[in-house]
């Protein structure tokens, strides 16, 4: 397929085009259908896609292994330590509205997409992860 | 009868799917195969909570303001979130599954597990990896 | 009577258990090896002697250690029952173990230091049971003798040993765990608790309207749990083990092993149904005629049995049914003559598995229909033999005579006229087994070959002195019967 | 402080898993060693928030930790009470002691190049359990069971051989196939009640008993956790499982993983289905303590046959288990509590003997119990343990495994269930037969000129150490009982006494 001009110029002229929809998906997941997981996997598959398109090789480069690593556990990171810090806050876990910000609902709003953020983050790092162990020594 | 049938035709759905689902995890011997079986078997459960979350005259359980309808039935969301968890759970099962499928079949150079078995008993490798 | 706190009941029981360690250690040097043995022997005997004292002031030594479980606690108590089988079995630790070192180094045999580190963790168990306060510490020792012993029955590690062992290990193990636990399970429920009490744990709460039928069953667990006492049909696994070296046959299943399964069933009836519980049931009765058919045809099978051990060891299993028969008499005398008849038989057929030794050492010989005319190469020894086999068939002067007295008067005492005939029966059998052995060895024609077999004489010092002593024991029970009766009757005491 | 402390004991006992999972991979790309301090520290930190949380709720009412702040039947909760923290504390020494076991055999046992990621996916195993043991909310106890599922097939594919990579495909999918039973009956439940607070369902399923839809959902959730449990007819994953995967996991494995598997079914049994306060004409204790003992005697007889040491210690688990059902079914104070010992005893035993396997293997590569002979000589201290440990699980007394049989026995006696003092009786036997067996090729058989290979001359302290902790508690535990035994007697009477009495 890495030939295949039409499938190329597409791809490269559709990615960020997902790329902007994972974070709009992100962003509104709140008060509509989305949310941090599907925006993962929405971002993961943009680079699903440059794989599937340019090979793998490719795709690697622009994701290398050692970064994609860090960013499953950053993600992670972000999450966890947003619950932790609601704790120190003088919350329970998670509990989002005592997070220090103006007030209650502006604490819901933020933490909410804060954790959504790592959420996403870690999933597209997943997604990504998986993709590639499976695809496994099959270079085409 | 017929409507005993009918009334409840999403346990049958659910029902039907599962032991597809179960039939192929039992008698199929390809072990991709297996794991299609038991998507299948996970979505029959999906599609029986997101059954079970309908209510009658409800709607998508978004936040609309509709003008001219003061009250607005909604569907049941938890199910749905249940299930959205439910459903990562499955991917990660199954991404799980097919990594260890792409590394037998780097070992055995089959995927089909009684084949898998006959090497293993014919030429068993104690410290192969 | 009054409780003295102490630790040494707790000492007998270490001193041999803390021997193994340097016994190990020492492996590469035998005599140091030997000496620890000895001296671990020699302090154990001492340091039960120094629980004689206070036992005759009337005071009472012991020492609860800690409670596993509400109600169950880790504890010894020393009364005289259980002192009498600690002294002879430690004073017997001392024989055998010079013995033991005869007869090993006569027959180079392997594996030594796994032989002496075994026999010192089974005079820990043996003492542990004979000095235990209540049914779950001695049940504790009872299993840690069947462990400990296992390795010295495979000591030949030839299959026929292996073979032994595991019948033994399965009897005792199997029924241990089968019969012996959940009997002490219902004792616990029923009572509460499983100390011994004099005149018996379970009397206490006879009145509690516990159902006959649940005592004569948990009675029929017991007496099937201890298959130590090797009352038939459990009792195959004692001639299976005579696959072991001698000494062990000798001081184990003369004295240890067996001895520990009656000294159980004595525990069980007289400190945890009491005397008056049994007769109320009417067990002890069933029991006599039910053990007395063991001492009968065990004595039978003795009389066919050409290998010396195996006729010793069915000779056992016949002697030790005397016991269980005596104290299920429930009479005083049956009683004491049973608690008589331990000691007296411990010291008969050790000199008895003695003599076997020193015959296998000596001429290499296993059967009896190959002892003739040895008596003119090894005259101390069938003279020896003679004293054991005289006392165990009862003739004055020897100890055997007593206690069959006793036995035979608690018997009529008890007015139970068939059982003092199955005594004379199998006196009458225990004479056609031992006697014709006498007879050949004296008066039967030696082989030529073994006239000119410069390799047949008698056993290394080491044996033969212990023999004599043993020996000379029995004859001098028989007239000076006060040392082993006095702590009897002190024990017999609380119970009548 | 020591208020936040408390309050928050609970989430913290999770978070250091999530931290810890997520340390390791990173500090792994400095330093492997790194990552393995990061497994030790968290492992010691989650037991420490166990003991602390056990002595908290000890004598005092549970602890409830509401997520988020929501308020329970709306919210995830975690709520914990001396039931659950025993087993907290159980799951976390285990886990703690086979890290330290882990610095020798991982080394020899795994690809340098994976093992961040090993002692991450470890962490999260345990974790995963922490979080089943700990929550409150049964679809939280869904998500937990998955994850530590999940980390558990990974695992299980680290083993040495290719065959590794079969036995744990093999549990994923029955593992799946249970978890998903699980998850149908979670979803029969809610459409009875429309919750999935665990105390909530308890009062609300009240009465509601007899209908067709809670009947069904017991039955799925029984059957999926008895696979997850591997109870007899459904334990075909389990022996593959243990034998192929590496030392380490099988250890932490056959102390943990089926046992929170069982927490799981009692704690539903009691809270929520009440036992026995409805089903009118189904005896459902009953039920399981005849598929318990079966259970009990399929796995000692089978284990009997078994030629792989590991593979004997596999089937001997799957009997264990049948004992912690028979005695948390038969609705008796010491036969819950008998029950609830046997998941610390076993835990404590089996993890040990798998840790003496993985010496073995450690030394010779090889698990065969006929390479085994002579071993005794070879390996005196190793031949020793493995003697005490076999002498517990037969159950002689002064050794663990004794208290807890003698419990569920006084229990079945009080209870009326004799039919189970038999069984018992009976795999003790059998036990003896099985290890007698092992214990007799290590002592008295000379060994064989095959198993010359020698691998490592020597075993590393961290093996010999951990193991011998665990054999010094199996003594122990087994002298001076009285602190497990009155832990696990009050939870019982927390538990039995919280429901309708027979």
């Amino acid at each position: 397929m890495k030939d295949d001009v039409i499938l190329r110029t597409i791809t490269k002229f559709m990615l960020p085009f997902i790329q902007i929809f994972a974070f709009y998906t992100l962003a509104h997941g709140e008060i509509s259908p989305g949310g941090g997981f599907q925006a993962g996997v929405i971002f993961g598959s943009s680079f699903i896609l440059i794989a599937l398109v340019f090979g793998k090789k490719e795709a690697r480069s622009k994701m290398p292994r050692s970064v994609n690593d860090v960013l499953i556990s950053t993600g992670d990171f972000i999450y966890a330590f947003t619950g932790l810090f609601c704790i120190f806050a003088g919350g329970f876990f998670l509990e989002y509205g005592e997070l220090p910000f103006h007030s209650a609902k502006e604490g819901n709003h933020i933490g909410m997409i804060i954790i959504e953020l790592g959420v996403a983050i870690t999933v597209a790092a997943v997604m990504m992860t998986i993709f590639f162990e499976i695809a496994g020594k099959e270079d085409d | 009868m017929i409507e005993f049938i009918a009334d409840k035709y999403n346990f049958w759905i659910a029902i039907v799917l599962m032991m597809i689902g179960f039939y192929a995890i039992i008698a199929k011997h390809n072990l991709v195969k297996k794991v299609i079986g038991l998507n299948i078997f996970q979505t029959s459960v999906f599609l029986f909570y997101i059954s079970i979350s309908k209510v009658n005259g409800g709607t998508a359980p978004i936040i609309w303001h509709p003008e001219g309808h003061a009250e607005v039935v909604y569907d049941n969301p938890l199910p749905h979130v249940l299930i959205l968890t439910a459903i990562v759970v499955s991917v990660s099962v199954t991404a799980v599954a097919l990594g260890i499928i792409v590394k037998l079949y780097k070992n055995y150079g089959s995927i089909e597990d009684d084949e898998i078995k006959l090497i293993e008993h014919n030429e068993p490798e104690l410290d192969s990896k | 009577m009054e409780m003295i706190q102490s630790l040494t009941p707790v000492y007998a029981v270490l001193v041999s258990l803390s021997a193994i360690i340097p016994i190990y250690l020492s492996r590469n040097n035998p005599n140091l090896r030997e000496f620890w043995t000895i001296l671990a022997a020699i302090v154990k005997f001492i340091i039960v002697l120094s629980l004689i004292p206070p036992l005759l002031k009337g005071q009472t030594v012991g020492i609860n250690l800690f409670e596993i479980l509400p109600g169950i606690s880790f504890g010894f108590r020393v009364d005289s029952l259980g002192l009498i089988f600690a002294l002879m079995a430690s004073f017997l630790w001392i024989l055998t173990s010079f013995y033991s070192i005869g007869y090993m180094r006569s027959l180079k045999e392997h594996n030594q230091t796994r032989y002496f580190v075994c026999f010192a963790g089974s005079l820990s168990a043996t003492i542990g049971a004979a000095f235990a306060a209540n049914l779950f510490t001695m049940y504790i020792f009872y299993e840690a003798l069947t462990l400990f012993t296992y390795p010295l029955i495979a000591h030949e590690e030839t299959d026929e040993a292996f073979r032994g062992a595991r019948i033994y290990l399965i009897y005792l193990l199997g029924t241990s765990i089968a019969f012996l636990l959940p009997a002490i399970i219902g004792t616990y429920l029923a009572a509460g608790s499983l100390e011994f009490v004099n005149g018996g744990l379970l009397a206490a709460t006879a009145s509690k309207g516990l159902s006959s039928t649940f005592l004569v069953v948990l009675f029929a667990l017991f007496i099937l749990g201890i298959a130590k006492a090797a009352i038939m049909p459990l009792h195959s696994w004692l001639p299976n083990a005579m696959v072991a070296p001698t000494p062990v046959s000798a001081l184990l299943h003369a004295v240890a092993v067996v001895k520990m399964g009656v000294f159980v069933v004595l525990r069980v009836v007289l400190y945890v149904f009491g005397i008056d519980l049994m007769s109320a049931l009417g067990i002890g009765t069933f029991l006599a005629y039910f053990a007395s058919f063991t001492i009968l045809l065990a004595s039978i099978i003795a009389l066919r049995q050409d290998n010396i051990k195996a006729r010793l060891a069915y000779s056992t299993i016949s002697q030790l049914s005397y016991i269980v028969v005596g104290v299920s008499l429930l009479s005083l005398s049956g009683v004491k003559g049973s608690i008589l008849h331990i000691v007296v038989h411990a010291f008969s057929k050790i000199t008895l598995f003695f003599w076997a030794g020193a015959m296998a050492v000596g001429t290499h010989k296993k059967y009896v229909s190959q002892l003739s005319g040895i008596a003119k190469k090894m005259p101390v020894s069938m003279a020896i033999f003679t004293v054991g086999a005289l006392s165990l068939i009862g003739l004055p002067p020897f100890s055997g005579f007593l206690s069959k007295w006793y036995l035979l008067k608690g018997s009529l005492e008890a007015g139970l006229v068939p059982i003092a005939f199955v005594f004379m029966i199998s006196s009458f059998l225990n004479a056609c087994y031992f006697l014709p052995i006498i007879y050949i060895a004296y008066f039967g024609k030696i082989s030529p070959e073994d006239e000119k077999d410069s390799h047949i004489k008698e056993a290394p010092k080491m044996m033969l002195v212990p023999m004599c002593i043993t020996a000379t024991m029995v004859i001098l029970i028989f007239f000076f019967p006060g040392i082993v009766t006095s702590l009897i009757d002190l024990a017999l005491n609380g119970i009548f | 402080m020591i208020d936040f402390f408390t309050t928050h004991a609970p989430v913290l006992t999770i978070v250091v898993f999530i931290f810890g999972a997520l340390l390791a991979p990173v500090f792994g790309r400095i330093n492997n060693s790194l990552s393995y301090y990061c497994a030790l520290i968290t492992t010691a930190l989650s037991f420490v928030l166990s003991v602390y949380l056990l002595f908290s709720v000890y004598n005092n009412a549970p602890l409830e930790y509401l997520l988020g702040g929501w308020k329970p039947p709306y919210g995830i909760e975690y709520r914990v009470d001396i039931l659950n923290s025993f087993i907290l504390s159980v799951v976390s020494f285990v886990s703690f002691l086979s890290v330290i076991y882990g610095y020798g055999s991982i080394k020899s046992e795994i690809y340098e190049k994976r093992h961040p990621a090993f002692y991450s996916v470890y962490l999260l195993f345990i974790g995963g359990m922490m979080g089943i043991l700990i929550t409150n909310d049964i679809f939280n106890m869904y998500v937990f069971l998955e994850i530590t599922s999940l980390a558990g097939y990974a695992l299980i594919a680290m083993g040495r051989t290719r065959y590794s990579y079969m036995a744990s495909f093999n549990y994923l999918i029955l593992g799946s196939v249970g978890a998903t039973f699980f998850l149908i009956g979670i979803g029969y439940l809610y459409m009875q009640t429309g919750t999935l607070n665990l105390t909530d369902l308890a009062q609300r399923l009240q009465g509601h008993f007899d209908t067709n839809v809670v009947l069904v959902a017991i039955a799925f959730i029984v059957v999926g956790l008895m696979l997850k449990m591997a109870v007899f007819p459904l334990h075909f994953w389990l022996p593959d499982a243990y034998t192929y995967s590496p030392s380490v996991i099988s250890a932490a494995m056959a102390g943990t993983s089926t046992k929170v598997a069982a927490y799981l079914l009692i704690r539903l049994m009691y809270t929520i289905f009440g036992i026995q306060a409805g089903f009118s004409g189904i005896n459902f204790s009953g039920i399981i303590i005849v598929i318990a003992s079966i259970t009990i005697l399929a796995g000692s007889i089978i284990a009997i046959s078994q030629t792989d040491l590991k593979k004997m210690l596999a089937f001997s688990s799957i009997g264990q288990i049948g004992y912690i059902l028979i005695g948390t079914a038969m609705v008796n104070k010491y036969a819950f509590a008998g029950g609830l010992l046997h998941i610390l005893n076993h835990a404590m035993m089996k993890t040990a003997l798998f840790m003496v396997a993985g010496g073995f293997f450690y030394k010779f590569t090889s698990t065969k119990i006929n390479d085994l002979k002579g071993m005794g000589r070879q390996m005196p201290f190793a031949s020793a343990m493995f003697l005490i440990l076999s002498l517990s699980m037969v159950g002689i007394p002064l050794t663990v495994g004794f208290i807890s049989k003698w419990y569920i026995i006084l229990g079945a006696a009080q209870s009326g269930y004799w039919i189970v003092v038999p069984v018992i009786l009976l795999s003790s036997l059998l036990t003896a037969i099985y290890f007698g067996r092992v214990v007799h090729n290590l002592f008295f058989k000379d060994s064989e000129a095959s198993n010359t290979g020698i691998l490592h001359a020597k075993i590393p302290y961290s093996m010999v150490s951990s193991t011998a902790v665990l054999v010094f508690l199996c003594i122990f535990f087994g002298v001076f009982a009285y602190m497990p035994v009155e832990i696990s007697l009050k939870a019982a009477e927390n538990i039995i006494g919280a429901m309708p009495w027979k």
